[in-house]
């Protein structure tokens, strides 16, 4: 056992699936020059030294390496693409979504591509453009896997997974989340190490996951707001509101197996989203759990999500954005109420 | 196979085997009836979808894809039918894909613009303009990163030229020195738009050196000089020296989809290009050999003939897919 | 009064906001050639007779002449983009999102962006490269509008709002419904003309309209499903089933006002969308019926949708990835029993 | 304003105007200036964000911005500091928005990477790698369908050429003959990357070749090399000779963004590049000049630094915004 960050842990399980596998290679920007940061955000940190030929720094291209990444993934290699922040994929997004995801399907089953994406999401001061939470622009692409890691244990087990699984996996991270060090360190960032046990694991891509149990609401949530959706849990204990806690975090394929028995029990949902509103992931696991369980809801699903507006810089505006757990601990007592 | 000296750029016809020539003769024409079948079945109206046809441009499909080996892999775009046959596809599972059925190269999923057939060397056909270069570029990388000997062809147009993915996936392959050749085919429209609308330096090939390797401009319409230019840069590529660019000069004699009466060509243009037929010309350069005569032609295009209405006929009666097909093969 | 279809319509909307208007102008592949479609679709067939300086027909460079037009919008240009086919706009996302939406709010109200991009989408045996349904991912990008248009007066007034309006506006059009003619005919067309009024008019941006009056259920739609949705309520008033339909037109805002008070009179709401079902139009649709008038719900809400694959080539397919009137008719019969 | 005889390429100091070589003066010292104090103040923990700096690189923005009118526009990069002081923007609302303060110039809703200001012709900052260049076509389109004689100069990196949308947006510009200054700082970095890496050719201005206009690659820490290389190149544009692509090799005397130790690049690059600092070299040649000695620099010097310091007195201050104009201004 030892205790790491998601950073920490996103690097090691990468090391390991190169070292199981020479097929695995990283791609991205700045992710493999010798006194370099190992990426935007530390993951890669070191890497190049022990896999000098499969550290494939790139020119800033998103388009063409995400492009790059799909044709080697076609002959038979297993790329993991690190795009820096999430909001350039939609440089790239013709390939992931044109290509990545449908050549499988228009070749009638004949090829595969076994990609793996890792997107760094989330508000954290830096203004609109290195901001965003992507998860919304993939979950309706039929051909994509997508998931989104709020610990430290998962992020090593989904990502040894996603290296694993012969269709492209998009992997959102949250940058508040990835307990990077030093000069890479970030302001208001969230612990979210986790105890990684010695033996080999891997976590499925496909299953939420209870962390907290209660009977009155569900709560549910990824990424950074599955913290602050925690936090809250603990503050409504405080009011006796028993609320069960689930991470989604398989976001396509949603896991209503998990999720569907907890709204049969509490008959209330809540759903925490960074992002706009409008046209998130949550609206999309309202619909479907509607459509499933809609009898035993006792109320309307409610969203708590940023406001339909592009990601401010100033922090006072950012962090009125971007929900929190007071946000979510109202919601909750409005909807009991 | 051919035995042509290294370093001479101009064909010697006398240097090829009769055989040799007479395959090449095969293939070209072989895209041709094809197309001119699937341009009929398809005005007709038993064929379904849209095509874009390449007649005019058979020389550069065969002359690129005779260069390859089997193993070797070639990329496509919209307008890859020629390039398809031209890798080893054949005319049945081609067809049977156009007619949506279940036993064509796809399975019917494809259509017209996605046909492929990862076993012989050919991914799906990519109906993004330049989208399938940067893919040519990462096919490249895996086989140099797996130390194989294999190469890429990757097919594109001029109207691809002006797209950022060009850009990016050229750079890639040149500073990573990837075997890769990106073959032009240069037939100076991109849909209804002229080059010079476009581009203010039309000259293809010279776009190599900004990225820092070869380029080369060769008469697309001659099937000799292109299988030679595409041989040599082959070489390079699979040498380590790659990536390079090859500029092939051509024309489509048919509309860019569907039923194009092509009005925003000049008249002249199109006769002087007519006149210019890559078909045509092999023929006489064929026939200037005395080892090879009309009737040698004659009992291949027979051949060809029949392999052509003979997938035909079994495309017209080809299985459909099944409505529950539908949900199968979205993910491995 | 004339009669004509959507690509006609639009083309005199085109004509006449460039004739009042200096500022406007149209940019795109293939859209200003002697002799050639105007455009794929034959939206602006001739236009360059008559406007031959603001035409401008671009070289294949979709993320280039978006960031062109976004460009030239911030300089007082109002320009009209042509996209082709909506699955290109993958490769202008980036221009579209993290400019043309963001840059009013990061400017903090200095700038605006008064842009139009006309975007053909739907599946029409082109295979799955030119065939997805885009509206989707652009519902969730605050600063953007979105619309559909199915039939040529609303496609014409709406135009002509969108071009007057200061901000950037996605107006979907429907390939099957454009009217075409010649050799850019579609098979399988809908008949979407319209009497056109002599008399200059617009249609709003942001409001849903009522195309069947029923008590029974609600069903709503937008582009191609809007016509099935209307032939299935007429089979369904043979069984005595009497369906409201409303073409929802405007995707971004929602029109609420309209839709809402259909769904406190029926109680029963189908939402009809063709694209995959997951991360569709229709969740945002349902969870935010859900949110304002889910005590007026008899039953949960229904999604009739694609299923969740790219879209396939074979007619056969092709027709059973697209829900049909039939589909509609027992959707709504199930959900009514 | 100078009165360089044109076609000469030597910057003739004597021709220049004392207040105007003081003016210069102002600007480069005030950039270096402002930068440090933000450095100061990011490092104190007061300002929040993050931030990209242009030590070193200031001839570059001044030289530039000088060339150009008031009515002009400039486009700019997540590293705009520089750009937007040069093209008129105020220390005062510069720092106002770094402070996040509703009296910023994007009323705290941009921050360091988007700051601009409409009336003093800076659109906001773009942080997308080269997504101004585009941009930067459209407002030149606009200029010159609407006949007036404003230019673009569009401000991006080395690191930008790589990208398709610098390849889309150089190559319309060309076909349409914009007034736009394509201006690369080339500061041998894209990041963390060092230029080698990712082009084989590192030479950018001989990209404009092929896209058929011409490029001129300057010394970018001699600003009045800078500044007369723009001025030609501006007055290319201006009389529709335009584009005009000039490369200006600089280098950041700072990390890439934050706390960026910059052990990617060698202690002997840094060495020669630290020698080679902008503002001392324009000091020296400065005081070549009889008209002008240490103390009139003293006196800017003063100046600046009171303005500078007044704007961070002020800044501190600011008010924040209040928590509904999170609502606002998303539509027009
Ligand atoms: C990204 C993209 N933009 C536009 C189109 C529509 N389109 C299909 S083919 C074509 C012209 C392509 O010209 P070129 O590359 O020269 O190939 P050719 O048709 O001449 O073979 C266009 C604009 C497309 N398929 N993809
Ligand atoms: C499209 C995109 N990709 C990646 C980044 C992350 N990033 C920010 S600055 C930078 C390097 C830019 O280098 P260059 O263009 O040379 O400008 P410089 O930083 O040297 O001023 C990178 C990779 C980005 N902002 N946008
Ligand atoms: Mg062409
Ligand atoms: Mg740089």
């Amino acid at each position: 056992m030892k205790r790491q960050g998601i950073a920490e842990s996103l690097r090691d399980a990468i090391a390991e699936e190169m070292e199981r596998d020479s097929t695995v290679f990283c791609i991205g920007e700045d992710i493999a020059v010798p006194g370099g940061w190992g990426g935007a955000f530390t993951v890669t940190l070191g890497l190049e030294d022990r896999f000098p030929d499969r550290m494939i720094n790139t020119p800033i291209a998103e388009l063409g390496f995400f492009g790059v990444a799909i044709g080697a993934a076609l002959m038979g290699m297993r790329p993991i693409v690190d795009v820096q922040y999430g909001d350039f994929l939609f440089l790239a997004s013709d390939q992931i979504v044109n290509n990545a995801a449908k050549m499988r399907y228009m070749s009638g089953g004949d090829c595969k591509v076994p990609l793996v994406v890792r997107v760094p999401v989330g508000a954290t001061g830096r203004g609109s453009q290195h901001a965003q939470n992507m998860e919304r622009y993939f979950i309706g692409v039929p051909g994509l896997k997508a998931v989104a890691v709020s610990n430290a244990y998962d992020a090593k087990g989904i990502l040894k997974s996603a290296v694993r699984d012969d269709n492209p996996v998009m992997i959102f991270e949250h940058k508040l989340l990835y307990g990077s060090k030093g000069a890479r360190a970030e302001s208001g960032a969230v612990d979210a190490t986790s105890d990684i046990p010695e033996e080999e694991f891997t976590v499925p891509l496909d299953k939420a996951v209870i962390r907290r149990e209660g009977s009155d609401v569900t709560i549910l949530s990824w990424l950074l707001m599955a913290h602050f959706s925690m936090f809250a849990a603990k503050t409504l204990a405080g009011d006796s509101i028993h609320a069960e806690v689930i991470d989604v975090r398989s976001l396509s394929p949603i896991d209503y197996e998990t999720i569907g028995p907890s709204v049969q029990k509490t008959g209330h949902v809540v759903i925490v989203e960074e992002g706009p509103k409008t046209g998130g992931v949550s609206a999309e696991i309202a619909a479907g759990l509607l459509e499933r369980f809609g009898e035993y809801l006792q109320a309307p699903i409610l969203r708590v999500a940023s406001p339909d507006v592009p990601v401010p810089f100033s922090p006072v505006l950012e962090n009125a954005y971007r929900p929190d757990s007071r946000r979510i601990a109202e919601a909750v007592r409005g909807l009991l109420s | 196979m051919s035995a042509q000296s290294p370093g001479s750029r101009e064909p010697q016809l006398a240097n090829y085997d009769r055989d040799f020539l007479l395959k090449l003769y095969a293939q070209i024409l072989l895209i041709r009836r094809f197309e001119e079948q699937v341009k009929f079945l398809f005005l007709e109206g038993t064929m379904p979808g849209t095509i874009h046809q390449c007649h005019g441009q058979e020389a550069t499909a065969v002359g690129v894809c005779t260069a390859l080996n089997k193993d070797d892999f070639i990329t496509s775009t919209f307008r890859g039918h020629g390039h398809a046959l031209a890798k080893g596809l054949t005319p049945r599972e081609m067809l049977d894909e156009l007619f949506g059925a279940a036993t064509g190269c796809c399975k019917g999923k494809g259509g017209s613009m996605h046909m492929g057939n990862m076993e012989k060397g050919m991914i799906p056909g990519i109906a993004i303009v330049a989208g399938g270069i940067p893919l040519a570029a990462g096919m490249a990388l895996a086989f140099k990163m797996r130390k194989t000997s294999q190469v890429v062809a990757c097919f594109f147009g001029d109207g691809a030229v002006a797209e950022g993915a060009f850009h990016e996936g050229l750079n890639m392959a040149a500073i990573w020195n990837l075997p890769v050749l990106f073959v032009c085919e240069n037939n100076l429209y991109g849909a209804s738009t002229r080059i010079d609308k476009v581009m203010k330096n039309i000259k293809i090939s010279d776009r190599a050196a900004g990225y820092g390797f070869r380029g080369e401009t060769v008469d697309g319409n001659d099937l000799l000089a292109v299988y030679e230019a595409a041989r040599r840069a082959v070489g390079e590529c699979r040498a380590g020296h790659g990536p390079v660019l090859l500029e092939l000069l051509t024309y489509r004699r048919t509309g860019h989809s569907r039923r194009d009466a092509c009005h925003y060509q000049s008249r002249d243009e199109r006769d002087a290009w007519f006149s210019n037929d890559p078909i045509e010309r092999f023929v006489q350069t064929l026939l200037t050999r005395s080892d090879i005569a009309q009737i040698d032609l004659d009992r291949v295009e027979a051949q060809v003939d029949h392999e052509v209405s003979d997938a035909v006929q079994q495309a017209r009666r080809a299985p459909q897919p099944a409505t529950n097909d539908l949900l199968r093969d979205v993910y491995a």
